[in-house]
């Protein structure tokens, strides 16, 4: 018996080409709008709640904010100085988020270091959503808050907010190891903020 | 047969760690150790002269990106405009520096503050209050070696690791 | 029995930890053997030719630190040297002497990053390369000291520097490149003839001479296949036909090779700064050029530096007013990448990333 | 010292071997006819005293009334120079003979012109966009483009 195969699911390169072009398109016609930031409890008033879930929201917190893992997604220059923070000098390791992984699944934290081109933003966005829940991202450097120097340019994504939500925005560009490092600090304040037993 | 090279490598490569245990530390324990920055450094702010600036408007030319915004009032009699509305969008900015080094009233200096992290995109604008120059202020010495030359040194790796605050 | 297979096609980045940024590789294997492979770019496209032309001579300083952000000063000396060659402004001589030791500052942090990552692609996980950052943060400390930043410097101006040295970095200078030998000797000894090294890298990933030349390779990639061509001899701009330094050289044209080059090439620059802090004149370090608007003649002009990547080339077109009306910029790392299907095809994938980190490319020099 | 040959001096030996293959000269450069520019470029690299085996690099210009395409060759056996300048006039569907045939380095250099300029390399082995995506509407490097 002769095994033909079908082919089925291989696809040539223009049709894979092809595709990718469709999706990019796609992307850039839904996220023409920044996604609005959702922190507005941050200044509200905390809730009443019983003296359990307030304790076991204060463990949960603790937990979910000492153990921040970043991500992959290093597109650009700010990935330097985020090596600088995570090597000798400045030790990311010391806030508990020293492993920084290559699969999404793994992590809780987007550093998103770099500009964000309309070509990168699907890949991204689904970095993004294959991470576990909870998810925060931090926007480090002028490029991954406004798109920076290139924001006029016809490739660049205007910032991360169109793509992702984001939680802390860091500027510079890059920022120093210091500034990213508050950022995280930032971040870890915004956490132990949150009520995992909201109404 | 290569035995006298056996395991070799290893005890080589241990011995370079082995020396590591020895060396002074590098780490800075960063919130509560903070290192001398560059007494240049180009930090994430500005620093403005409310009594130096006419209002030219030539900070603003020379940004690429059109971070400073700045509004100024007429003014009939007298060689300063007013001004009425100075900020600049850290969001935008890439602390080049070409601001500082084209103003020619020597109004606007860099800041070294560079702990401006923000919760909301909109917190990241710094408007003229904020940004108004005192003389308590830490400004840095990009071009004005005056200032430089009160900041004190930078911390290197070469020479000393850390300095406590 | 003949067993048939199909051509798998395995994908590999864009955001992949071995793909030294957003690269894309689509490759074709059979079993465990890439037989084809296609780099695809763009995912860091952001149009810094155009943007160029959107901007002044002088505004574009700050964007030229953003294409190879490994070696941000080597860029900016590129640029400045092609707007000097287009409108005839002098440099002072102590500019062009601090240049020089900038930009082989900076060929020591690019290489110190290429031979960490490319250690790191070896398998070494992460400890190379903390090593090698811990090295790269002296450099960058001395660059901050002299520009205020730690990455992007933009550092130079048409006709020298933006700021003179300040008093505290000669001494500084001479304490780094006195400690940096005996460093290189410590990875020399670490890495040199480490078994597991030279069996991931000799033999792998080998480009001929023929091969490297055809395909517009420059930089440790071509001396690494035994061309001995360095702008900096054949072609020597501003003061580097004063110093004496030799061109190293690999037999072989493999990984191994180019790894190397790379940390003889940190040596020799080290020899280089030594000598210019011995010559350095005193005196102004910019020369009389308008601060903010230039209008260079209409013209057009090509001028190359030897960056740490291999040949940086602007190719300016002006046409008499303050804007560039074309900027063309000759990335070395995205030539390099001309040679890839050459050197990967017949690997198995775990020497692909091997021979990948070989050539050493920096994604936003690449895509631009 | 790289020795830049003087377009004029060049010229005057090309004309012999392969007529009517120049249109203009300069002082560095040569300007040369779309149909000749594969012999003439074969000529270059492989005629002994020449020997130009280096294409350092290819630029596109959009001048509006035609696109210039600027080859920037290096002899790495004798250290001399030389820049050969291709022009083409139709903006509809530019055209012009690919050069991967004889120095591989122009592969990629091509294509990002193709993806940019929107000049069509004949010839070349894998012409489609390199930097942008399929779908991306207009040459961002033609002078015209607008991008926003």
């Amino acid at each position: 018996m002769d095994l033909v195969p079908t082919r089925r699911f291989v696809y040539s390169d223009a049709d894979l080409d092809q595709h990718e072009g469709e999706v990019i398109e796609a992307l850039k016609a839904r996220s023409q709008q920044p996604i609005p930031d959702q922190d507005q409890w941050l200044s509200e008033k905390a809730p009443e709640a019983g003296i359990l879930l307030t304790s076991v929201d204060k463990v949960i917190d603790w937990a979910r904010s000492n153990a921040l893992w970043s991500v992959v997604c290093f597109p650009a220059c700010c990935a330097f100085e985020f090596i600088s923070t995570a090597a000798s000098r400045f030790d990311i390791s010391r806030f508990g988020m020293e492993i920084i992984r290559a699969s999404p699944r793994q992590a809780d934290l987007m550093i998103t270091a770099g500009t964000l081109t309309w070509k990168m933003a699907p890949n991204v966005r689904r970095i993004y959503d294959q991470m576990a829940e909870p998810k925060y991202v931090i926007a480090m450097g002028a490029c991954g808050i406004s798109g920076g120097i290139f924001q006029s340019s016809y490739g660049v994504v205007p910032g991360y907010s169109r793509i992702v939500p984001v939680d802390v925005y860091v500027p510079g560009c890059p920022p120093r190891p210091e500034a990213l490092l508050y950022g995280i600090r930032m971040l870890q304040d915004k956490i132990s903020k949150a009520k995992v037993f909201r109404k | 047969m290569k035995l006298d090279y056996y395991g070799l490598g290893i005890a080589k490569g241990l011995m370079v760690t082995l020396k590591h245990l020895f060396r002074r530390p590098v780490t800075v324990q960063y919130p509560e150790q903070t290192l001398n920055t560059s007494r240049r450094i180009r930090g994430n702010e500005l620093v403005w002269n409310e009594e130096k600036c006419t209002g030219c408007s030539t900070c603003a030319k020379a940004c690429h990106i059109g971070a400073i915004s700045i509004v100024t009032a007429p003014n009939p009699e007298g060689d300063k405009y007013p001004v009425e509305k100075y900020e600049i969008d850290t969001g935008y900015c890439i602390m080049c520096g070409m601001c500082v080094e084209v103003c020619p009233f020597e109004a606007l200096y860099m800041g070294a503050g560079y702990e401006k992290a923000q919760y909301r995109r909109g917190d990241l604008v710094q408007s003229k209050e904020v940004m108004k120059y005192t003389s308590e202020k830490y400004v840095s010495g990009y071009f004005y070696p005056e200032f430089a030359a009160q900041l004190p040194l930078q911390t290197l790796l070469l020479e000393k690791i850390t300095e406590e605050e | 029995m003949v067993m048939k297979t199909e051509p798998l096609v395995l994908n590999i980045g864009p955001a992949h930890p071995s793909t030294h940024g957003v690269f894309r590789m689509r490759a074709t294997l059979d079993g465990e053997v890439i037989i084809d492979v296609e780099p695809i770019f763009g995912y860091l496209h952001r149009g810094i030719e155009k943007l160029a032309e959107e901007r002044t001579y002088q505004q574009f300083i700050p964007l030229t630190d953003r294409l190879d952000y490994v070696s941000a000063m080597g860029n900016n000396m590129a640029y400045c040297m092609a707007v000097e060659k287009l409108a005839a402004i002098p440099v002072p001589e102590r500019a062009e002497y601090i240049r020089v030791i900038m930009a082989e500052l900076q060929r020591i942090a690019s290489h110190l990053i290429a031979v960490g990552s490319f250690l790191n692609d070896c398998g070494a996980f992460m400890t190379p390369i903390l090593y090698m950052v811990r090295e790269r943060e002296k450099i960058v400390d001395l660059f901050e000291m002299v520009s205020g930043q730690r990455l992007t410097y933009n550092y130079m101006r048409f006709g020298g520097l933006s700021q003179d040295v300040p008093d505290e970095f000669l001494p500084a200078l001479r304490k780094f490149i006195d400690q940096m030998p005996r460093y290189l000797d410590e990875y020399d000894q670490l890495l040199k003839e480490n078994e597991i090294l030279l069996a991931r890298t000799k033999g792998v990933g080998i480009l001929s001479k023929e091969t490297a030349i055809n395909c517009s390779m420059t930089g440790p990639m071509l001396r690494g296949s035994g061309v001995p061509w360095d702008l900096r001899k054949a072609d020597p701009y501003s003061v580097y036909s004063r110093f004496e330094f030799d061109i190293p050289c690999g037999a072989r044209g493999d990984s191994y090779d180019r790894y190397r080059v790379r940390v003889e090439e940190m040596r020799q620059s080290v020899r280089i700064i030594r000598q210019a802090m011995e010559q350095l004149p005193v005196g102004p370090v910019r020369s009389k050029t308008p601060v903010m608007l230039i209008r260079p003649p209409a013209g057009e002009v090509y001028s190359h530096v030897e960056s740490p990547k291999g040949e940086l080339g602007f190719y300016l077109v002006s046409d008499g007013s303050i804007a560039p009306y074309r900027c063309h910029i000759r990335g070395p790392s995205f030539i390099n990448l001309t040679a890839l299907r050459e050197m990967i095809v017949g690997w198995k994938v775990a020497d692909a990333i091997v021979i990948f980190g070989s050539i050493d490319i920096v994604m936003g020099e690449v895509d631009r | 010292m790289t020795r830049a040959i003087s377009g004029e001096e060049l010229a005057a030996g090309l004309e012999q071997r392969i007529p009517g293959s120049i249109i203009g000269t300069s002082k560095e450069s040569i300007l040369v006819n779309n149909q000749s520019l594969l012999s003439l470029a074969a000529h270059l690299k492989t005629e002994p005293g020449l020997e130009f085996d280096f294409l350092s690099s290819i630029t596109a210009v959009d001048y509006y009334d035609y696109f210039e395409v600027i080859y920037q060759l290096t002899s790495l056996e004798h250290n001399h120079s030389i820049v050969l300048k291709v022009r083409c006039h139709d903006r509809e569907n530019p055209a012009i003979p690919s050069l991967v045939g004889l120095w591989r380095g122009a592969e990629l250099q091509e294509q990002e012109i193709f993806d940019l300029m929107g000049i069509r390399f004949e010839g070349h082995p894998n012409m489609k966009r390199i930097v942008l995506w399929e779908g991306f509407q207009g040459h961002p490097q033609r002078r015209d483009f607008l991008s926003w």
